[in-house]
């Protein structure tokens, strides 16, 4: 099974797993499973109409009211899922995500170590990104989760063989494991992992990548100087993910003392963006307005003095409703009768962009910002130990270049 | 040897200074590389050690800290940058005086950017360090009980800088009267001076990036940042297998991004045979600009494999097949030996065109996997034009130094129905400094780094016909 | 009793909930204030306090816990709220039974926004907190051993509302296995839901803005925020001597803000008579919108004296002096005597409009000492008018909630000589988490804002005559 | 003497002291006086030219070379103040100022203590808002000047007989005093302070609002609660202004300590944007120069081509530079001689916004942000032993307002 995340699909098949974009905030992962439906407020939409449709393709029903219902059908990304995902679960958005697989100099040749994996979307990136993945999640219940979605993701092979070969279709191993207890080193033959790897004791993970996305990954560093867990020939990156300053503290304590350089610590501040309207509206159209107002209360002050007047002269009181009232009522009457000068639609409900109107093209942040993810502390370590050159090749190289 | 984990011959790589600015060097064999005030090695010293290696300067004779210009040897050549540009940020060689190559020693912890060691740094305790300077009236170096002639002295003996900021500190009878701003500022002027070492780094996009920025080509890559060059390749779904369509005015850097997302690890020996993934250029100029890709370890035939670059007009408007051949009379085999020299040479050109604008053909009409641009062009004249050949439930990512452009893009995609969702962001990492007892955002930072727009091109249901 | 420090009778005030909403009340004699499940108090009970201080809701006797309605005396008026909307933020008091009210008595520390009281804070350090809820499955309310009845017996005892809470979490099971996120969850649930007290505020301009945000009447104050509205107050240079011209499209938080600046402490019982200060109101419609000014503690006659309105047309084109008194025939006092009552109604009105009129013919002559405004219209078509007759050297400050708006105003200003050095510029204030140990700043926040453009208006020199 | 920070002036006089704004980053303060001159790069400026005019006014100059130099002359503000002091020292930027101010509830009749004074900036904007400023300084040096300048600036009476009335001209009292160790008493007769009330042993400060930018406020806390320093009959607010995070840590844990309540931290971010204008260059326009630019090759190709084979006809070497050639080739240049096809003005310096071309109006944030100032703390402290009311008092309001 071919992975939605690590390859492009062209056309929706029985079997694949889409995202369904009903709007912004509804995005509905399903399996196009033929003879189903997908029910929507909006309407039903047979999995049929969808099988053999182009990915990306709009659907269209009718619904009961005569009108059109649609979705469209998308092939997942891990930014597509994220934003599938409900946001009650704690979640590595892509703003965070994307800077931390840049500053750990993610390509398809790097080996990851991820713990926790929590809602896993963060892992999605790393596996579309990355050439191995190796998550730890050590609450039992959350592990199982991802376990079946990883497979279901295509992103667990389920009769894998060879671990260490990553161009196998498992690009995901996903152990349950408190890593802050019992570190990082996988045995298959004991641990409860996605590995059915049996004849391996021990498995060299050779990460070139950590992520920790822990309460205490202070906890955790040491551990990954354990045999077989880092690629000791190079330089190793680690990110660790942490909300409290003071966490970062403790973070920065203990990659300082396990032998981590350069430590940087950042916050990533993602904004979008709305794009909107607003009516231009022209001081002289204000001012207009005004007169308006102003001429339409003069003239009407004018006219019921001069009705007073009439009725006054015509001896009739003004308090009376008699036809000759209503006569010199309407002879007046076109002074005043006409329509307001309402340059700015007030009083009615004018759409945005409503072409009778003029309009500036302006943006307005999200209602709601997400102020704080968490900080991310970077650092690199070399095992001074194994950053040794050869120097009988160093010197032939040198050697073959001079001449 | 990969070079993109060891340091290696004839690569590119950034060379980080104490001063925290740094330079990017080809390391040639048998060079000697000169840092200025920092010291010069050889470049055969540091090959075959991990990209990301700390190395300190050391002369073992004290004599080699004197000028000695008979110490290079005639077979080292003396480069003092890979590419020297006029640039005000460049470490001014000229005040000092060129310097032999010393040796060099791995140093186990660089501190670069976390700006002092810590071993000064526990001498600074919180409580030390006075309020306000309040006792502290300039009096100059009179405080300094080091003088110069001592710390020369220190140094001829070899010590580290480190060592001699140290010895420095303890010797300055105000130091602790500092306040910690001016503590810092101390020992980071005191650092710069006397420490000599530099760090070999791998010259990723974000390294690239940072030094361009640092020497003031902020327009060169349309002042975009890291963080928005990173984000864009995830928006973008960058994979090895995938077919972009790419319009980049900045030189290079976002097509070599994409690049390293794509191919990073599996490129620099020309074994890159198995990956299918194609990056497809359109440039709005005759001639594409990839200059940037000069630093990039990946080799001229990758590149040619796996970038094609066409212009705008040869992708909007491409001639017809028919065209193309009608200009183009092949010959066979024997005519082609038949043909004198001068004949056979203009007879390979016009067959490279004509197999170059078949190519061209096909690529105006091939199905793309993602549309990314950073282009200064009129995008909403562009972008709709561009995407006609992006397949559905497949990314577009417009990068732009102003939101106004996106803004008026993001209406005109709201408003069409082949774009789902058109979303506009901006994204801004903010560093912080990380001595521990003083944590606090960096004091000042760069303000651009642009902006994106994000969508998903899609296929309208004809809705006459349900 | 001052009214900007004490909690008086007739003022409005704020009273911010254990939930941390909040809710506008005019504190009228022996009225009953309900909180919903908060409980209930009497208006009396606080009057003659401090302003900030926090009560809390007590009942003596354990019945009155329970709803017994004749506990609210015939004299008591149960109020809910001052100002009741249709809102969705709002208490829904329906869920809960209308409390009788409690005697109150001041506690010492309140833990607004802090959201966690020191007390139960400190069971919580980071180390017992477990590791994303490893072994804590869900299972309920199993874990909580005191139950519901022992917590109404825990009140009924009288005991505060946080002494509840750390007794529950000394009785939780599973508590030291929840995460820090979900500690803190738990803590804030059950600290709304247990504790009974409530704090009362100055309503000052922020404390207003804020509780209209919470409320959603985010348009009705064009986005603002109040560090927008403090930087405005700054960049206007506001003095209590200054004359302002001002377009408020807030409905009267800008003058409220202006007024407070200028007057705070010298406002409210009609002594503010030696000073100088005055606010000039242009608005675009028929009359003015200053609705908010109702919550301020500034009397009618302070506000009609310092505060004057009068539509854009009566300041851009006021009639000439000469038409307004040919409108106009004076009557001495003895032709108005004379008058019948009808008559001299009619006769004062129309008194009242000619000096209104000549009022407003003197304001549209007058010179500023500053421009703000805020305001939906075009605004390079209004500023260059309203600016006018601002003296030289004096600011002129434009709030909008679109940056769009000002940048196109700006290039505008840029280009005019009549305006020094015009600034665009942004404010955000970043609320952090305030609780030792676990700082971060909020996870979430508001996005709107606003943004500001400042200049001075200056006098361009006549080049012709140099 | 009025001080130009708390009254308007209209006309400049000899003797003001004002702001002479060269340029956006060089803005001189000066006191004008008869018969002196302000020398610039751009030229000299009599103050007898400036004598006189308006504030806000533009005064110009012929410079040697026939040109046009010009400045303009402003009333000192707080926020112009703060604008033209030099960057190198640490001031309190308008940003956090205002916020401050707000946050603290600053008016006429406020009574505020601000620790340390260092360059003034937020002094002046006290200075400005609120009834007296105390302000302390323990930094000799920076004492004195900031003495020298209040004076200068009129904040400061040089004459002051009566420090309570809030109403004399004394804005500002500066002492010279390390508060974490001495507090915040004032005894004019022992203290270095701007104090000239020499009758007075101590003073009552009854200040409503606290300001404290030391690298140790947690020192200064509990000073605050020495007798006279606060005002116990109300509310008092607190801002503490501290860089890094650990400070604030301690400041939130002796403000605690001391009775302060509704602890609330911000930072404060400020951002200022330039006006700039972005050429709009149609797609339409780049391809019709691509088009161009291929005819023009191929023209030239082809004219070559044809050259060549007139030459070849004519027998005549394609290398000779015979008048002949010459001949050929101006018969052929009509072709390609034309003007370039450049409609973005390729190659040329265009001023932006130059009317030639079109443009679309983009903002800029300014190249380098402010990204951090310090961390504001807030609290408010009630003194619970004076939070007593007068019961008769109430007990007569209410039955007054009940009948």
């Amino acid at each position: 099974m071919n992975s939605p995340f690590t390859s492009y699909k062209d056309t929706i098949q029985a079997g694949d797993l889409v995202l369904i974009w009903i709007s912004r905030d509804n995005i509905k992962p399903i399996t196009i499973t033929p003879n189903e439906n997908f029910n929507t407020r909006y309407g039903i939409f047979p999995h049929n109409d969808i099988i053999g449709k182009p990915y990306g393709s709009q659907i269209a029903t009718k619904t009961s009211n005569n009108k059109f219902g649609f979705i469209h059908i998308l092939q997942p990304t891990p930014e597509l899922w994220t934003l599938s995902l409900p946001h009650r679960t704690q979640i590595v958005y892509t703003f965070d995500a994307s800077y931390i697989l840049g500053r750990l100099d993610c390509g398809p040749t790097t080996r990851v170590l991820e713990a926790g994996t929590g809602s896993a979307s963060l892992s999605h990136s790393f596996a579309r990104s990355v050439g191995k993945l190796f998550t730890y999640e050590f609450h039992q219940v959350r592990y199982e989760q991802a376990l079946q979605e990883f497979k279901e993701h295509g992103l667990i092979a389920t009769n894998e063989k060879n671990v260490n070969n990553s161009t196998n279709s498992s690009r995901v191993v996903i152990t349950h494991r408190d890593v802050c207890k019992n570190g990082f080193q996988i045995n298959p033959l004991e641990d409860t992992t996605s590995l059915n790897e049996q004849s391996l004791p021990s498995l060299n993970l050779n990460a070139d990548c950590v992520f920790l996305d822990l309460p205490a990954p202070w906890e955790a560093i040491h551990h990954l100087d354990a045999p077989g867990v880092l690629n000791n020939h190079e330089q190793v990156n680690i990110c660790c993910f942490s909300p409290c300053i003071e966490q970062v503290d403790k973070t920065i304590e203990a990659l300082e003392k396990y032998g981590w350089t350069d430590i940087e610590m950042v916050e990533i501040q993602g904004k979008q963006f709305e794009s909107r309207r607003q009516m231009v509206r022209k001081l002289d159209d204000a001012l207009e307005r005004l007169r308006d107002l102003k001429r339409r209360k003069q003239e009407g002050a004018e006219r019921r003095k001069r009705l007073n007047e009439k009725l006054a002269s015509n001896g009739i009181a003004t308090t009376s409703t008699s036809t000759s009232t209503k006569e010199i009522d309407v002879e007046k009457r076109p002074y005043t009768s006409k329509i307001e000068f309402n340059p700015f639609g007030k009083g009615f409900r004018i759409k945005e962009g409503d072409p009778n109107y003029q309009w500036k093209q302006v943006s307005k942040i999200e209602s709601e910002i997400k102020s704080h993810t968490s900080y991310l502390t970077f650092a690199h370590k070399i095992f001074p130990e194994y950053n040794i050159r050869d120097e009988q090749l160093v010197t032939n190289l040198i050697t073959e270049a001079t001449n | 040897m990969d070079p993109s984990t060891h340091i290696t011959l004839g690569q590119q790589v950034l060379i980080k200074l104490p001063s925290n600015n740094s330079k990017i060097c080809e390391l040639k064999a048998n060079e000697v590389i000169n840092l200025g005030k920092f010291g010069a090695f050889k470049v055969n010293d540091i090959i075959g050690y991990q990209l990301g290696t700390t190395f300190e300067i050391y002369y073992e004779d004290k004599d080699t800290e004197e000028q000695d210009p008979n110490l290079i040897s005639s077979k080292d050549k003396v480069v003092t940058d890979a590419k020297p540009k006029n640039n005000h940020k460049r470490e001014r060689k000229d005040k000092f005086p060129k310097k032999p190559a010393g040796k060099v020693r791995i140093i186990k912890s660089s501190t670069f950017k976390s700006s002092l060691p810590p071993s000064t740094d526990e001498i600074l305790p919180n409580t030390n360090s006075s309020k306000n300077n309040e006792q502290l009236i300039d009096i100059g170096s009179e405080a300094q009980k080091l003088s110069m002639k001592d710390i020369e002295e220190l140094k001829k003996q070899s010590m580290s800088g480190e060592a001699i900021i140290a010895k420095m500190v303890s010797s300055h009878e105000n130091f602790h009267k500092k306040t910690i701003y001016s503590q810092e500022k101390y020992l980071k002027r005191k650092k710069q001076k006397f420490e000599k070492f530099f760090k070999v780094e791998y010259l990723n996009p974000g390294n690239l990036l940072q030094y361009l920025l640092d020497k003031g080509d902020i327009l060169r890559v349309l002042d975009i940042s890291w963080e928005s060059l990173e984000i864009l390749l995830n928006l973008a779904n960058i994979q090895p297998t995938g077919k972009y369509l790419v319009c980049d005015e900045t030189g290079g850097l976002i097509v070599y991004a994409i690049m390293e997302r794509m191919f990073k690890g599996l490129n620099t020996n020309g074994n890159g045979d198995d990956i299918a993934g194609e990056i497809v250029l359109v440039h709005e100029n005759e001639h594409p600009n990839l200059d940037l890709l000069k630093y990039s370890n990946f080799s001229a035939e990758f590149i040619e494999k796996h970038v094609k670059t066409l212009s705008m007009l040869d992708y909007l408007e491409p001639p017809t097949k028919l065209e193309v051949e009608s200009l183009f009379v092949a010959l066979t085999e024997e005519q082609i030996s038949n043909l004198k020299p001068a004949k056979k040479g203009a007879y390979y050109r016009s067959l490279k065109f004509y197999e170059r604008s078949l190519e061209n053909i096909k690529l105006s009409q091939s199905k793309y996997d993602g549309l990314i641009v950073a282009s200064t062009l009129h995008l909403p004249s562009l972008i709709p034009r561009l995407s006609a050949n992006v397949h559905g439930s497949r990314p577009i990512v417009c990068y732009s130094q102003f939101k106004e452009v996106l803004l008026e893009l993001s209406h005109l995609l709201y408003d069409d129905t082949n774009y789902l969702a058109p979303s506009l962001l901006e994204t801004r990492c903010r560093p912080y400094q990380t001595i521990r007892g003083r944590l606090h955002p960096l004091m000042t930072m760069r303000g651009g780094g642009g902006y994106l727009l994000w969508c998903q091109k899609v296929l309208p249901a004809n809705f006459d016909h349900i």
